[in-house]
């Protein structure tokens, strides 16, 4: 059912120009070949590094653990089919710094193995037991932090959540991967929400979703009656999908800065997220594939696929028919807070949302020209940071000064580098102070 | 004169009286001090560049002093200087060696492969998460300069592309070395007259993909001198460094040139250097 | 005194009259303690305590020297009623360079991050021209005690305002690629200049 | 099809490029709004054309040229990248001789075009990092150092240039501001510059002064057409015209036949260049709202405080440099704390005292 909410309206925030939607988000979901290799990286969630349990020539089965949880943040990792173990190798991560990954040769039978026990009984399932599945499962947020969600299902006694906030706004252009997922399965969604919801021993479930995806909306509110989950049509407003804008927006709480959904009584997840759950839940299957959009100009068929983790980016560009025309980046992850790369090896891992490529006339360089204070970062900022001064601050290395100047807050969503028109590169400035505040303070 | 008179007279009046005055403030309201500190922080270099660990050369005189810091603590004062400290505080002076930072790359332009063009900050730390600058070795020199600008002595350039430091100018604050997200630069004594000068720990095969010039762990130098260096996975690193000199560089024959004088790692892209030095 | 009196002796010390900007006194501290809003605070609330007290100081004493006329005599050495006040620049030094030397001692018993930040400039206050001129001027336009003072202290409010403003500036020059030869007093002057251009907009306030 | 089963490979070395996110921007670019403001001051020169004719064409192509040639100098001469590219000396120039007589002589063309663009800019950086106006800083010392041929104004001669009017390139008296201020107190005179007859005449321009002072119409048009193509706000001017009205209405009340009426003062003088082309300045003003909101009162205020009891006639450029030099303060008190700031999160986004030194 559609909410009667009237959703408020965060500060700044800005609406891209080209949303680049439209390459993929009417392309049916694609289920491509199998591939003779994976590479998987291990590391794939924010927490400790699961444990690898199989060694080189091990045979596996689809599905089947092959690294152990180390830790309540931390998550197992599976095959992503069956086959035999490979070479523990180094791939390039994310953002380029070697990771370590195992490689797993396809058998080409993609057999599943002994799978966790479905609970189809769910609602009368124990709580701790459903929590223990979304574990198991090796499920992590996969709108792109990646943090271990039945951690996130887990709120210290003391804090009294209310609200499960499904994230369905994705704001970021171009990717489109959320909004195929509805139209298909938001039987699927809801579910998962609902589970997560008996977890957290709520019942209000609000569905945030940007009111450009029309078919996406009717299709949740098809189903929505059932899970008695309300559907909040948002605006199209670049980052509405950022966790506390969203919060704002339909509940009217303000996170403080530095502090957590479940402080004002939220939990917000992600629909892949919620679909994955489900699946694990209802089907006993652990996290082994998901949805990527595969998109940009330069491809021959842009679209959405179900790409098993571990999958190079090379092997998903050929999927989507190969490169047609000159290339002037390649990202992991939407135009806004994407990583350029530099490599095709590069893989899949729980938290890619999207494999763009743009053209080389797309990218506008950065120029670092002279800032001119016209104060139109101060205005977009959705956290209402003083971004021109921040910015120069930064220039000159005064990170004391930036500190005082709250860069601790920013999100990175990179709107003000994007409205700036000297060509600042910002949200690097920003990132660059983060990381050098972050190790003074681990020094003392 | 009279008036002159009149005037000494005043004055001194009201100098004696305020004079008094002051004396009393003096007394009433004194604030002790170490004198012993202004003196060691003349003899501190004052360029505050923090090398020592303490805030400035400032912070370090009265860590000397108040706290019993290691009075060689500096590692640009000079040995006299040292002493001369030494005697303000009255101990012992140690022998000091002097070292000097060493960059271990010398994969400038013309040796390394170049995957993908950076465009971003001027940094190196920024350029680090950004897959290290579109250089294809990821143990390599960024080049963008982070440690030339914290040297506050001004002795690395960047040139073609790669950091050199000059052994002359360097007086081994250490600066660089915690700037550097590599850990390419170390601080070795300045007596060493050549270096291996690459940092990569992948194998030999993949390091020539990305650079014509690195350490490929033929061992040869080790087989030249083998006390002197010592390979460690894919990179030979001399653990004598002090033994290094130019004759024992020339023996050893390095067939990738990594293992080089220092001299000859000055020399590196002198001609491209010298013409972006018109440029600029 | 109507109040429109004190109108005019408060808005022209700190506006039109600006010791710094327009009578370019006190230009020492004024470049060289404004490199931080916070030390130029603390110089401000210093330059206007020893204004003030400065200003009352010496005009109680040039007060005195006006009434009193001296005889002295000393064996055959004789001299009758003498005007005293031609001292006044001597006594006056003296006078302020005693005060801020008192300043400056409770300031490093009381406020020693303040007395470090301050530096030497502290001791400059002692020939700072700035208190001396404010003394010099209450003396030339025969204000009364009270007056003197008020214009003291509104003097110092005016080198607080300006030696402030000028520090924010500066701030925010540091952030900037100011060219080389142009960094360090340079800038500071062409700006100081530039403030002083724009001061000149209040002439004609107070006549 | 055949290249669909080809292996995807990278474009050749060097040509993939590498950069932190976000991957997207906006059209807009500095020179894009350079530009959009000399367009938008296109008006504002056709009118000086219209009034004062040639004179006026020859001020403004001096200013320009010769802005753009101090900073070309300055270019070459500090070896740096040009940036004549970005427009903004010819901006400078352009905003500097519409605050000009169109009397003005060629060298003090020159030597304002010196003051703005190397005095005034480049010696603090160049362009973004001045902490005063520019062409306010040349217009001041031009006024300052060479009183009389910046007060040396000329009668406008409407449509004179295209014959339609005759020439007379007259010497006029002064400025409608500075004929009000010498009848200060005189009711009876000042009346005269309060009827509608006259306001008509100052709105449309057909008034002395310099060329950008007599055309409200013009500025006026300019200006709204640079807050609907959102290179300014509209919270700087708006607040500068709110104060002169209020201002100048209490100041009526208050003692009346001292000064003309608020419609007056916004009508005539650089009140309506300044408060849009001037005071917006992006560099030299506020980066929030509400800082604009502080600046625009500022100058409101300074700008009837030197017009009434002054010994200028005309106080924007005055008020405008002063206003400039408390913008860094401006911008420090009036900056609202960061979405979702609490008292309780000081603990996470500052470090405690004597955490970090």
């Amino acid at each position: 059912m559609i909410s009667s909410i009237h959703p408020k309206r965060f500060t700044g925030g800005i609406h891209p120009q080209n949303e680049g939607k439209e390459l993929s988000a009417n392309e049916p979901l694609r289920v491509p070949p199998l591939l003779e290799k994976y590479t998987l990286p291990i590391h794939q969630n924010i927490g400790a590094p699961p444990k690898l349990i199989v060694k080189k020539g091990d045979e596996v089965r689809k599905g089947q653990c092959i690294a152990e949880a180390d830790g309540f943040i931390s998550v197992p990792l599976h095959a992503p089919t069956s086959g035999k173990i490979g070479d523990a190798v180094e791939i390039p991560g994310a953002n380029g710094a070697a990771v370590p990954a195992i490689e797993i040769l396809s058998d080409g039978a993609d057999e599943w193995g002994v799978c966790l026990e479905p609970y189809p009984d769910w609602k009368n399932t124990d709580r701790d037991k459903l929590k223990k599945r979304i574990q198991e499962a090796g499920i992590v947020g996969m709108g792109g932090a990646a943090f271990p969600t039945h951690a996130k299902l887990s709120p210290p006694p003391e804090k009294i959540v209310d609200t499960l906030i499904v994230n369905a706004a994705e704001c970021e252009p171009y990717l489109t991967a959320d909004d195929r997922l509805l139209r298909d399965s938001a039987e699927k969604v809801l579910t998962g929400a609902a589970i997560a919801a008996k977890i957290l021993k709520i019942s209000r479930i609000l569905v945030g979703i940007e009111n450009n995806k029309p078919e996406a909306i009717e299709a949740l509110s098809a189903v929505s009656e059932k899970f008695s989950a309300e559907i909040v049509p948002l605006h199209v407003r670049y980052p509405q999908g950022g966790e506390k804008q969203l919060i704002y927006a339909l509940t009217g709480r303000k996170v403080v800065a530095g502090g957590l959904p479940m402080d004002v009584g939220c939990v917000v997840q992600n629909v892949g997220t919620l679909a994955a759950i489900c699946e694990a839940v209802t089907e006993g299957h652990p996290l082994i594939e998901r949805l990527v959009t595969v998109t940009g100009t330069p491809l021959v068929r842009p679209g959405n696929f179900v790409l098993r983790l571990g999958t190079p980016v090379g092997k998903a560009l050929e999927f989507a028919g190969g490169i047609k025309g000159p290339v002037g980046k390649l990202i992991l992850g939407g135009p806004m807070m994407g990583f350029a790369q530099s490599s095709l090896e590069v893989a899949v891992s729980k938290n890619t949302s999207g494999i763009l490529l743009l053209a080389p006339e797309e990218v506008r360089q950065f120029e670092a020209g002279p800032c001119l204070s016209c104060g139109r970062c101060v205005d977009a900022c959705p956290m209402r940071l003083l971004v021109s001064t921040l910015s120069k601050v930064c220039e000159n290395e005064r990170y004391d000064l930036a500190e005082e100047n709250y860069v601790m807050s920013c999100l990175e969503c990179g709107i003000c580098t994007y409205v700036c028109p000297a060509g600042r590169p910002n949200v690097q400035h920003f990132r660059r102070a983060k990381a050098e505040i972050n190790a003074r303070r681990r020094k003392k | 004169m009279e008036s002159v008179l009149v005037a000494v007279g005043v004055v001194a009046l009201v100098g004696l009286i305020l004079g008094v005055l002051i004396g009393f403030a003096a007394k009433k309201f004194a604030v002790a001090s170490d004198p012993r500190i202004e003196e060691v922080a003349e003899l501190l270099p004052g360029a505050n560049c923090g090398g020592c660990g303490y805030a400035g050369c400032g912070d370090l005189a009265k860590a000397i002093v108040t706290s019993g810091a290691d009075p060689a603590l500096c590692a640009v004062c000079s040995a006299e200087n040292v002493a001369k400290i030494c005697a303000v505080m009255g101990v012992e002076a140690g022998a000091k060696e002097r070292k000097v930072a060493v960059v271990y790359c010398s994969g400038d332009r013309s040796h390394a492969k170049m995957i993908a063009q950076y465009n971003g900050l001027n940094d190196c730390r920024a350029a680090a998460s950004l897959h290290g600058g579109g250089k294809g070795c990821r143990f390599g020199c960024i080049g963008l300069g982070s440690c030339a600008r914290s040297c506050p002595f001004g002795a690395i350039e960047i040139r073609n592309g790669l950091a050199i430091v000059h052994p002359e100018t360097c007086v081994g604050c250490g600066k660089c070395v915690d700037i550097c997200p590599r850990k390419l630069i170390r601080l070795v004594p300045a007596v060493s007259k050549g270096h291996v000068y690459c940092n990569s720990l992948l194998k030999g095969p993949q390091k020539k993909k990305y650079c014509s010039i690195p350490c490929i762990a033929c061992r040869k130098c080790v087989k030249a001198a083998p006390e002197v260096f010592n390979p460690q996975g894919f990179l030979v690193r001399a653990v004598k460094p002090e033994l290094v000199d130019a004759e024992l560089v020339k023996s050893a024959g390095c067939p990738t040139g990594a293992l080089q004088t220092v001299e000859d790692h000055l020399a590196l892209g002198q001609a491209a250097g010298k013409e972006k030095e018109g440029a600029a | 005194m109507p109040s429109s009196e004190w109108l005019l002796i408060t808005v022209g010390a700190v506006l039109v009259n600006n010791i710094v900007l327009s009578r370019i006194l006190g230009i020492c501290p004024f470049l060289g303690v404004s490199k931080k809003i916070k030390t130029a605070l603390g110089m401000a609330g210093a330059v206007i305590f020893v204004m003030g007290i400065a200003s009352f100081a010496t005009s109680v004493l040039y007060h005195l020297m006006l009434s009193a006329k001296i005889s002295i005599r000393i064996g055959s050495f004789q001299i009758q009623d003498l005007d005293i006040a031609f001292t006044k620049i001597l006594i006056f030094i003296v006078v302020i360079a005693g005060l801020v030397q008192i300043v400056e001692i409770l300031l490093q018993k009381f406020s020693p991050a303040l007395y470090g930040a301050l530096g030497i400039y502290l001791p400059l206050i002692t020939t700072n021209c700035a208190v001396l001129g404010a003394a010099e001027l209450n003396a030339a336009s025969g204000r009364s005690i009270l007056a003197s003072t008020v214009y003291g202290i509104c003097s110092g409010v005016g080198f607080g305002l300006a030696l402030i403003l000028f520090a924010s500036i500066r701030e925010r020059l540091e952030l900037s690629r100011i060219p080389k030869m142009f960094q360090g007093t340079a800038i500071a002057l062409i700006t100081a200049g530039i403030l002083a251009l724009a001061f000149m907009g209040f002439s004609g306030l107070v006549k | 099809m055949k290249r669909e089963e080809g292996k995807v490979r990278l474009p050749p070395e060097g040509t993939l490029i590498l950069s932190s996110s976000p991957h997207i921007r906006t059209e807009d670019s500095t020179r894009k709004v350079m530009l959009l403001v000399i367009l938008t001051l296109i008006p504002a020169v056709l009118a000086s054309v219209w009034f004062f004719g040639l004179h006026a064409l020859r001020v403004v192509i001096y200013c320009m040229a010769f802005c753009a040639l101090f900073e070309y100098l300055w270019c070459v001469l500090a070896k740096t990248k040009s940036t004549l590219s970005n427009l903004s000396a010819l901006v400078t120039g352009l905003i500097l001789a519409l605050n000009v007589s169109p009397l003005t002589p060629w060298w003090l063309c020159l030597a304002g075009a010196f003051i703005a663009i190397v005095v005034a800019k480049q010696v603090f950086g160049g362009l973004g990092q001045n902490p005063f106006n520019p062409a306010a800083v040349a217009r001041v010392a031009m006024l300052v150092g060479a009183t009389g041929p910046m007060t040396t104004w000329m009668d406008p001669a409407p449509g004179a240039v295209f014959g339609l009017a005759d020439k007379v390139d007259a010497v006029a008296s002064a400025t409608p501001l500075a004929a009000a201020k010498a009848v200060a107190g005189n009711a009876a005179e000042i009346a005269y510059y309060n009827s509608w007859d006259f306001l008509w005449n100052a709105f449309l321009g057909n008034v002395g002064g310099s060329l950008g002072e007599t055309s409200a119409l013009a500025i006026l048009i300019g200006g709204i057409a640079l807050i609907a193509l959102r290179v300014i706000h509209c919270y700087i001017p708006l607040a500068i015209f709110v104060t002169i009205t209020v201002f100048v209405w209490i100041v009526n009340l208050a003692s009346p036949g001292l000064t003309p009426g608020p419609l007056f003062h916004l009508l005539t003088g650089g009140v309506m260049i300044g408060a849009f082309f001037m005071a917006t300045d992006m560099v030299t003003s506020p980066v929030t709202h509400l800082g604009g909101v502080v600046f625009g009162i500022g100058i409101g205020v300074i700008v009837c405080v030197i017009r009434i009891w002054g010994s200028f006639p005309e106080g924007m450029s005055f008020a405008i440099l002063i206003m400039n030099a408390l913008v860094p303060l401006i911008d420090k008190m009036c900056y609202k704390r960061p979405f979702g700031w609490h008292p309780s999160s000081i603990n996470i986004l500052q470090p405690r005292r004597g955490e970090i030194k």
